[in-house]
């Protein structure tokens, strides 16, 4: 294999593992705890800027081309744990405020205007985070040590499926395996169950909602520390929706299935486009790729909501018997309100679930 | 499964409900249940909670899917219609709760209860309506969200009389009432419905006082059809009085089992 | 919830088909690049990096209406050595780091002959020239930042003016009209801001006043406000550059409160899409009147000029529609010299391989005593093949390697339909600074 | 002062283009329960038919109407084809919010496929300016102002003079009840979807010829303030929107005016996050309905 070849599947890996932590981050989020998170994209970021501004040293370097807050140069492990602490941080912030008292729908679209109202502050003060421009020239991590550069686009590879298998068996499988998932999952998707269940769940939703913004954090302090640059112009919330179709795919809910989505949708589809000859104009594949993003999320739903591998069925008690607990894709748990959907679709086209709202 | 005999003194029925069969999807919360009314007719279905009155009732308003038998309105095959085709056949269905348009005033549910009728027909109707029950005749501007209980239940039944149906379902009308309001509800109200032809189909929990004013009872247990007589009849038999119909509790007459009496508590 | 076998398998299968097709693709790309940069016969590639998609997707076909009549004149003298065929291929990189570097790794690993690169923009440059760079591909990059004023990057090539020049001949042309109330009005994306700080700078040297500064979020339904603040400070003159949209908006509300003064654009203004937007906002007339902008100098006429507008029109099919909206883009001419440079290098270097070629580069541009001027790759193969020393002139007028590899040209002021006014040259710009 | 009235000025114009939107927006999702984001797409949409109209030779008049006819097909054709069959699966409310999520992805790249990445400007001349005091707006704007009020004015004799407009009040506030009324909500709801989306066409063209300027993301860029005036206002209650379009077009101009002009947004959406911290349910929306926790 070339060497142009060996960084190019080394590049990609770095990315497959990242995506992979991304897709666990929002299933715990949202597979698990039914949390509509929109705003996904802003807690990778808000882990990417810290360890970046923790690593470029004061901004005074590089001839004082950028400028950006804090500047420190912290040594390696610490950029991207701090990284993951801010999006923690930020996470609870939020979710302080969103988890509360929103209904489903509504959490997604005041999640979607915090990272718009994100965008805004990052764009509109140039002093915190180098604005519109995004930071660049971040020193990768170890790089002197290594002599040769494949030889650290290796140890890099080995870097991110270290960070994965940690993330998987400290956090992901103890969270999901755990009574407090199985408690999560029987509420998700059900707005009006949670709200009976009533602060409990709230304060379980919070906390994993917080564990999934630091392994967001995380997933995004890694990649800026290999790709060394970072701007706002890469997080708007459509990028969210990679994350989730990926999540749609690979079946919500299950760690392993996400992952397949994770391989399938942000690595797949994002290199396969790289491999369509150019027609027509040469912004066609890319915006037909976005198309087939859309169409994949459309297409599962409908098609098969639980994604290519659900998750694993678990009888409950809560409901009546044969009442299960499906992936948000679907009709999810029902036990709450017996009739309150099924009574008033029977063969109308306005299924409107719950209270109506009156124009 | 005991029947009664005399229905040979009964009108033609208008509405008969043959071996229906619905539920959510699960096992069925009611059975093969059948029934009818005629013109004129009240009929109460009564029961203790969970009986499955109310799904009996949605599903004959198109509102439940049903999963077996069938359901005729003078002679055609309506199971499983749509709500809006059974209105067009002159089927009123008073739901149990949302029952009226929140964010509509008095007038405007009347109106919309008048949806199928041609304009002049509307204002005509309202003033028939309107005479039938007056209470409403000053609150006709206020929205629906605004009105107490009472005032909600009459708004909600007079929509549905907009329509002139021949066949009326009523889901426990009498729910958030006081007894004496309750009492007066069913006996003259109601009452007044059937003596202009119209079949009345009646779920109540205060089952007392609704078959004292029906014409005829069915008892529903568990899904099932236990007792279908006239209604007099029915309220008379001690034994299903005490155990499902609340006597006890809503009258206090006759002692009863605890753990009976309990069942037996309304919602 | 019925059928839930069919669609499973199918699925499973299409996925499993795609992997495949990707893993045959890679490798047929991969094997294919392997044989190619040595001294086979077959097609060399030139590679467009540059943003095709996002904010500023508009970059990508600017520097391909260079790039392709290039490779189209070099096939018509008979090709590079003996690869008869050279081919201009476009690779999107998104506008954006993170999808910047797979697409530059795939690009290096996957194209079969690749001996080039036009690109980066500003947009991904510090992310992507180090990649470049130790993969040993030559790369005329379009950034306009700073930071590549002094790079030791062994294969960056920048001969297009960085943005902040551009800032430095905004302002002496605004001293030269004897305007000094200033108001810079900026959209905060970042090709924007290049020339913000060095025109302010430059402007208050010469003397000037800045009475405003406002900085335009993109694509706002109305800046009344920003306008009703530029209004009040009353400037004389007021430099400019915004996306196509928030400038249209901005100068249709500075018209339509009457306040319409002198505006000066950088070179990123002097583009279609903003011409035609801005024109639409406040009229062809108001256009012709009050705006100006500062470019690179590409002289619109002489032999250099006149090479690469015969080449362009030739090869009109293959570029973005209308051909004649790149006629004097100084971008596409810098890209059309680029890939010629490129192509002498090679002939010079009688090696495609581009770590063998890199040195020639600054040699083929370099005046020497004996070197034959050649404006063209057709003359320069024959003046080679003579056993003759060439420098190239290019379209964009000489070129001048420092030893960071940047050209500094000089820069013209010119009119809405792009007629010039008045230029400046390296040394006056280096005055200001 | 006069930074003050001319900022109210501005604000009126903002305000009047937002109220077009939103209570479309609000409309659709009051008669099915559904924050359909594809909704600022589809403004983009109707104001490409428009400019091609306009290129054939059309004035802004006629624009307006085949921007609002090609908007009100589009959302009837959205929600006949893609958003009731999900419904009818019983997709969850946020499993709605991707669906539609993934549709406005899907509009916004075909206009881009089509259209590319150009900037495009309608034709339709320059309009004269009209100043009193330190209030200038032009002959345009002043249209647009008066269009919204008349639009509003319109949707409200609608909605509680005729039949068809009580019915889709009806069918909103309870569609189970307005079936039983032999009302055909299917009908219903699809009038209800072809208003929303003339007007939500409408603000398009008029967006555009506000601004100026537009290309594929245009209308995207501009229905994170759709949402929030509906928002603000209580989804679903187009007098809400009506007000909280009045109220962000407002804040926005004078925090503009007044604070710093590159933040008028975020200003827009710390108001909107404060009211719903205090409202959940927004400024007109009933408390029951809406949220969920107490």
């Amino acid at each position: 294999m070339s060497a142009a070849a060996v960084f190019y599947l080394t590049t990609l890996l770095v990315y497959v593992g990242v995506d992979i932590l991304a897709v666990w981050s929002l299933n715990l989020q949202w597979g698990i705890a039914g949390i509509p998170n929109l705003a996904w994209i802003l807690f990778q970021s808000a882990g990417a800027y810290t360890a970046a501004v923790l690593t470029l040293g004061p901004s005074s370097g590089n001839g004082g081309f950028q400028s950006y807050i804090i500047g420190a140069r912290l040594p390696f492990p610490l950029p991207v744990l701090a990284g993951g602490l801010v999006a923690g941080a930020l996470a609870a912030l939020v979710g302080l405020v969103v988890l509360r008292r929103l209904r489903g729908d509504y959490q997604a679209v005041v999640l979607l205007v915090i990272t718009v109202t994100a965008t805004l502050l990052v764009e509109n003060f140039p002093r915190f985070l180098n604005g519109p421009a995004g930071l660049a020239l971040i020193p990768q991590p170890l790089s002197s040590r290594f002599a040769s550069s494949i030889g650290y686009a290796w140890f890099y590879v080995a870097l991110t499926a270290a960070v994965c298998a940690a993330v998987y068996f400290l956090v992901v499988r103890r969270i999901t395996g755990s009574p407090l998932g199985r408690a999560l999952r029987a509420t998700r998707d059900c707005d009006f169950a949670a709200a009976a269940l009533g602060k409990n769940i709230v304060g379980l939703r919070l906390f994993v909602f917080v564990v999934g913004g630091v392994i967001a954090g995380i997933s995004g302090a890694l990649l800026v520390e290999f790709i060394t640059a970072w701007s706002p112009g890469g997080w708007m919330y459509v990028e969210s929706l990679v994350v989730f179709t990926a999540i749609i795919v690979g079946g919500t809910g299950n760690d392993f299935g996400v992952m397949a989505g994770a391989l399938l949708v942000p690595v797949l589809f994002n290199e396969i486009t790289r491999y369509i000859p150019t027609f027509g104009s040469p912004y066609l594949v890319d915006a037909l790729q976005w198309v087939v993003i859309g169409g994949l999320a459309l297409l599962f739903m409908w098609f098969r909501p639980r994604g290519l591998f659900p998750e694993r069925r678990r009888t409950m008690a809560l409901g009546g018997p044969g009442t299960t607990v499906a992936g948000p894709g679907q009709a999810g748990v029902e036990a709450g309100r017996p009739g309150a959907s099924q009574g008033s679709g029977a063969g109308t086209s306005t299924a409107v679930g719950g209270a109506g709202s009156g124009l | 499964m005991p029947t009664s005999s005399d229905d040979a003194a009964r009108p033609d029925p208008l509405l008969v409900i043959d071996a229906l069969t619905a539920g959510y999807g699960g096992p069925p919360i009611i059975d093969q249940v059948s029934c009818q009314v005629g013109p004129g007719e009240i009929v109460t279905i009564v029961g203790p909670n969970g009986a499955g009155k109310s799904t009996l009732l949605k599903a004959v308003a198109g509102v439940l899917p049903a999963s077996g038998g069938s359901v005729r309105l003078g002679g055609q095959e309506i199971t499983n219609r749509r709500a809006d085709r059974l209105a067009r056949l002159g089927l009123g269905f008073v739901p149990q709760e949302s029952d009226v348009f929140d964010t509509l005033t008095v007038t405007e549910n009347l109106e919309m209860g008048g949806y199928l009728l041609d304009r002049r027909a509307v204002a005509e109707q309202i003033a028939t309506v309107l005479d039938l029950l007056p209470a409403l005749k000053k609150l006709r501007g206020r929205k629906a969200e605004k009105l107490s209980g009472g005032e909600r239940k009459m708004t909600g039944i007079a929509r549905a009389l907009m329509n002139r149906p021949s066949v009326l379902l009523l889901d426990e009308p009498t729910a958030g009432l006081s007894p004496e309001l309750s009492t007066t509800f069913l006996g003259e109200h109601v009452r007044r419905l059937s003596e202009h032809g119209t079949a009345v189909l009646l779920v109540e929990q205060k089952a007392i006082a609704a078959l004292e004013a029906s014409t005829w009872g069915v008892l529903l247990v568990n899904g099932r059809r236990h007792l279908d007589c006239p209604a007099q009849e029915l309220a008379q038999r001690h034994d299903i009085g005490e155990l499902f119909l609340g006597r006890a509790a809503a009258g206090g007459t006759s002692p009863a089992k605890p753990a009976a009496a309990t069942r037996a508590q309304p919602e | 919830m019925k059928n839930r076998r069919g669609p499973r398998r199918l699925l499973l299968l299409v996925s499993c088909g795609a992997t495949a097709l990707l893993a045959a693709c890679a490798s047929a790309g991969s094997s294919g690049s392997s044989g190619s940069s040595g001294g086979g016969t077959g097609a060399l590639t030139i590679a467009v990096f540059n943003p095709f998609s996002g904010a500023d997707a508009s970059f990508g076909p600017e520097e391909m209406a260079g790039c392709t009549p290039a490779a189209k004149a070099i096939e018509q003298a008979g090709g590079i050595l003996h690869h008869a065929k050279l081919v201009c291929t476009a690779a999107d990189s998104r506008g954006d780091p993170a999808d910047a570097i797979p697409a530059a790794e795939k690009l290096l690993a996957t194209t079969s002959g690749l001996v080039g690169v036009i690109g980066p923009s500003s947009d991904e440059a510090s992310a992507t020239v180090p990649l470049f760079n130790r993969a040993s591909m030559p790369m005329f990059a379009d950034t306009g930042q700073l930071i590549f004023d002094k790079t030791t990057d062994k294969y960056f090539y920048r001969i297009t003016a960085p943005d902040d020049a551009n800032g430095y001949a905004m302002a002496l042309y605004a001293h030269k009209r004897g305007l000094n109330r200033a108001a810079f009005v900026f959209g905060t994306d970042i090709s924007s801001q290049g020339a913000r700080a060095t025109a302010m700078k430059a402007f208050r040297k010469l003397g000037g006043t800045i009475v405003a500064n406002e900085q335009l979020s993109l694509d706002q339904p109305s800046y009344r406000t920003e306008v009703q603040q530029v209004a009040a400070a009353k400037p004389d003159v007021i430099f400019t550059e915004a996306d196509p949209q928030t400038s249209a908006t901005f100068f249709a509300e500075l018209k339509q409160l009457g306040h319409l003064v002198p505006f000066i654009g950088t070179g990123g203004t002097i583009q279609p899409p903003w011409l035609k937007a801005v024109s639409g906002a406040i009229g062809a007339a108001n256009m012709a009147t009050y705006y100006t902008a500062a470019q690179p100098y590409a002289p619109t006429s002489g032999p250099a000029y006149q090479s690469w507008l015969t080449a362009l029109k030739a090869d009109k099919s293959q570029v973005a529609a209308p051909a004649s909206q790149w006629y004097a883009d100084p971008y596409a001419m810098s890209d059309w010299d680029s890939v010629n440079i490129m192509a002498l290098a090679m002939e010079e270097a009688k090696s495609t391989t581009p770590a063998v070629y890199n040195p020639y580069i600054v040699k083929v541009t370099a005046a020497s005593p004996g070197a034959v001027k050649v404006t063209t790759f057709a003359a320069g193969k024959r003046a080679i093949q003579a056993g003759k020393k060439v420098q190239y002139l290019g379209a964009v007028g000489p070129i001048v390697f420092d030893r960071y590899h940047n050209s500094p040209g000089g820069f013209e002021i010119v009119k809405a339909d792009g007629t010039a006014i008045t230029t400046f040259s390296p040394a006056a710009i280096a005055a200001v600074k | 002062m006069s930074t003050l009235i001319a900022s109210v000025g501005f604000g009126l114009v903002t305000a009047s283009i937002l109220a077009l939107a939103a209570v479309g927006f609000t409309l659709q999702f009051g008669i099915s329960n559904l924050l359909n984001l594809a909704y600022g797409d589809t403004m983009t949409a109707a104001a490409f038919a428009a400019y091609l109209a306009n290129r054939a030779g059309a004035d802004l008049w006629l624009m307006l109407l085949i921007g609002g006819a090609f908007g009100a097909v589009v959302s009837l054709a959205l929600n006949r084809f893609v958003y009731t069959p999900f419904r009818r699966r019983k997709t969850s409310l946020f499993g709605m919010v991707i669906v539609s999520l993934s549709v406005a992805v899907i509009v916004q790249n075909l206009l881009l496929a089509g259209f590319g990445p150009s900037f495009f400007t309608y034709q339709i001349g320059q309009s004269r300016t009209l100043r009193a005091g330190s209030l200038a707006l032009t002959v345009n704007q002043l249209l647009i102002i008066a269009l919204a009020v008349a639009a509003m004015l319109a949707l409200h004799l609608l909605l509680t003079r005729t039949r068809l407009g009580k019915a889709m009040r009806a069918t909103s506030t309870n569609p189970s009840l307005a079936l039983g009324c032999g009302i055909n909500t299917t009908r219903v709801v699809g009038m209800a979807w072809l208003l929303s989306g003339f007007l939500c066409g409408v603000a398009g063209v008029v967006l555009v010829a506000n601004t100026t300027a537009f290309q594929s993301t245009t209308g995207n860029d501009f229905l994170v303030l759709v949402v929030a005036a509906a928002m603000l206002g209580g989804v679903g209650k187009p007098y809400g929107a009506m007000l909280g379009a009045l109220v962000l077009g407002l804040v926005t101009e004078i925090a503009a005016g007044i604070i710093a002009p590159g933040l008028k947004e975020g200003f827009a959406f710390a108001l909107l996050v404060l009211v719903l911290l205090v409202r959940p349910q927004g400024l007109f929306g009933d408390a029951t309905s809406r949220a969920v926790a107490a």
